[in-house]
């Protein structure tokens, strides 16, 4: 399984903050992404990065291991 | 003084902080300090003509904490600091309090306070967390400037 | 709260001051306040390779307090400030402790840090304040690099 | 009279705080000045600025009157 987390106005547009994603071989972040963007396309409208095991990833082509932990985030407002 | 007495330089945290203790625990690193500059971010009361009486916040907690570290070694070595302390809070935070607190210390004032400017504006950048401003007329996520 | 309960936002004093309490006097003056920035001048125990006990400070206090003042109503007026406090202590300070504090409050972060800076430059030009480093090898008054 | 006071390095040269500057009719700054460097040059070797009745005053050909507040003062340091 692929941990995805979401925060903020994602989690809100989602309605969850973590769902699971079945792992298969040879598995990429835009997989990930693909799926889950056709079930919540409101919420991936406002996502501006990803994270995967809490660094930033900017290659969508990054292959993940089974058991990563994925952030799909809008851009941030702390401070 | 033991370095033991004093909490993180680096902390995500509910509870509100006090300038007094974390000056106290930057100073102790070095009696070489001969400035420091601070920046102390604050719930506003009002935010695009609607008021607001609370500001609530998410956090990615693990990653957030991460890239402060980052972000305090990264200033110590870019302007040659003795220390630097950044706290964030989260939670739900009240019209007037404060949200974030970020120190710079170093033997002059200039990389001081252009360290602590350096520091507030990258956190925005970098930090991953989230506000949603608590209004009479409902909650809405901010949504930052570009 | 009511404003009485806070001290001046400008003041000349022998003892020490408290981050907390200056800030929280800052923060009664609005909830408008966004930033606040400060800088805090302390006494280093090392200056041009000699050990410092302890720093000692000589005042035009009457001219002094009313450049402060000016440079206060300024730095609101230039930088569109909520508020501002400047407090500087004379006597003698130990080293690693405070010497002066000041402290920028408004809406947004950018003005309160750029008035931070711009009043502690000011403050060094402006203000009849001289100090004097008393060391095992004796007292000498600094001169200021230009 | 006309009161002259100094502070930090320039009241260590003169060995005073303050002096007292018998007043004449049509007394300017220069003339107060003049006076107090003969009497104490090495203090006035660092003389940078000097202020009447608490404001800096830039042209020396000011006249004073009687009991003005004067100071000459050496660069400041405080901060």
């Amino acid at each position: 399984m692929i941990k995805v987390l979401f925060f903020g106005p994602v989690a809100e547009r989602v309605g969850a903050s973590e769902v699971q994603v079945p792992f298969h071989a040879g598995m990429r972040l835009q997989d990930v992404r693909a799926q889950l963007q056709k079930l919540h396309p409101a919420a991936f409208e406002i996502v501006c990065f990803a994270a995967v095991n809490g660094k930033h990833a900017l290659d969508m082509s990054l292959p993940l291991a089974e058991h990563s932990e994925v952030v799909f985030m809008s851009k941030f407002s702390g401070g | 003084m033991t370095k033991g007495e004093f909490t993180d330089a680096v902390r995500i945290q509910q509870e509100d902080f006090s300038q007094d203790e974390e000056i106290r625990a930057l100073q102790a690193s070095s009696k070489q300090m001969g400035g420091i500059a601070t920046f102390i971010g604050c719930a506003r009361d009002f935010s695009e003509g609607r008021k607001v009486t609370q500001i609530s916040f998410d956090a990615y907690g693990s990653m957030a904490l991460a890239e402060m570290n980052k972000l305090r070694d990264e200033a110590i070595v870019k302007f040659a600091l003795q220390d630097a302390r950044i706290v964030h809070r989260v939670g739900v935070v009240g019209a007037g309090e404060q949200i974030v607190f970020i120190a710079a210390g170093a033997e002059h004032r200039a990389p001081a306070l252009q360290a602590c400017n350096w520091l507030i504006d990258e956190l925005k950048q970098r930090v991953p967390i989230w506000k949603k401003e608590i209004t009479p007329q409902g909650d809405s996520w901010v949504t930052p400037h570009p």
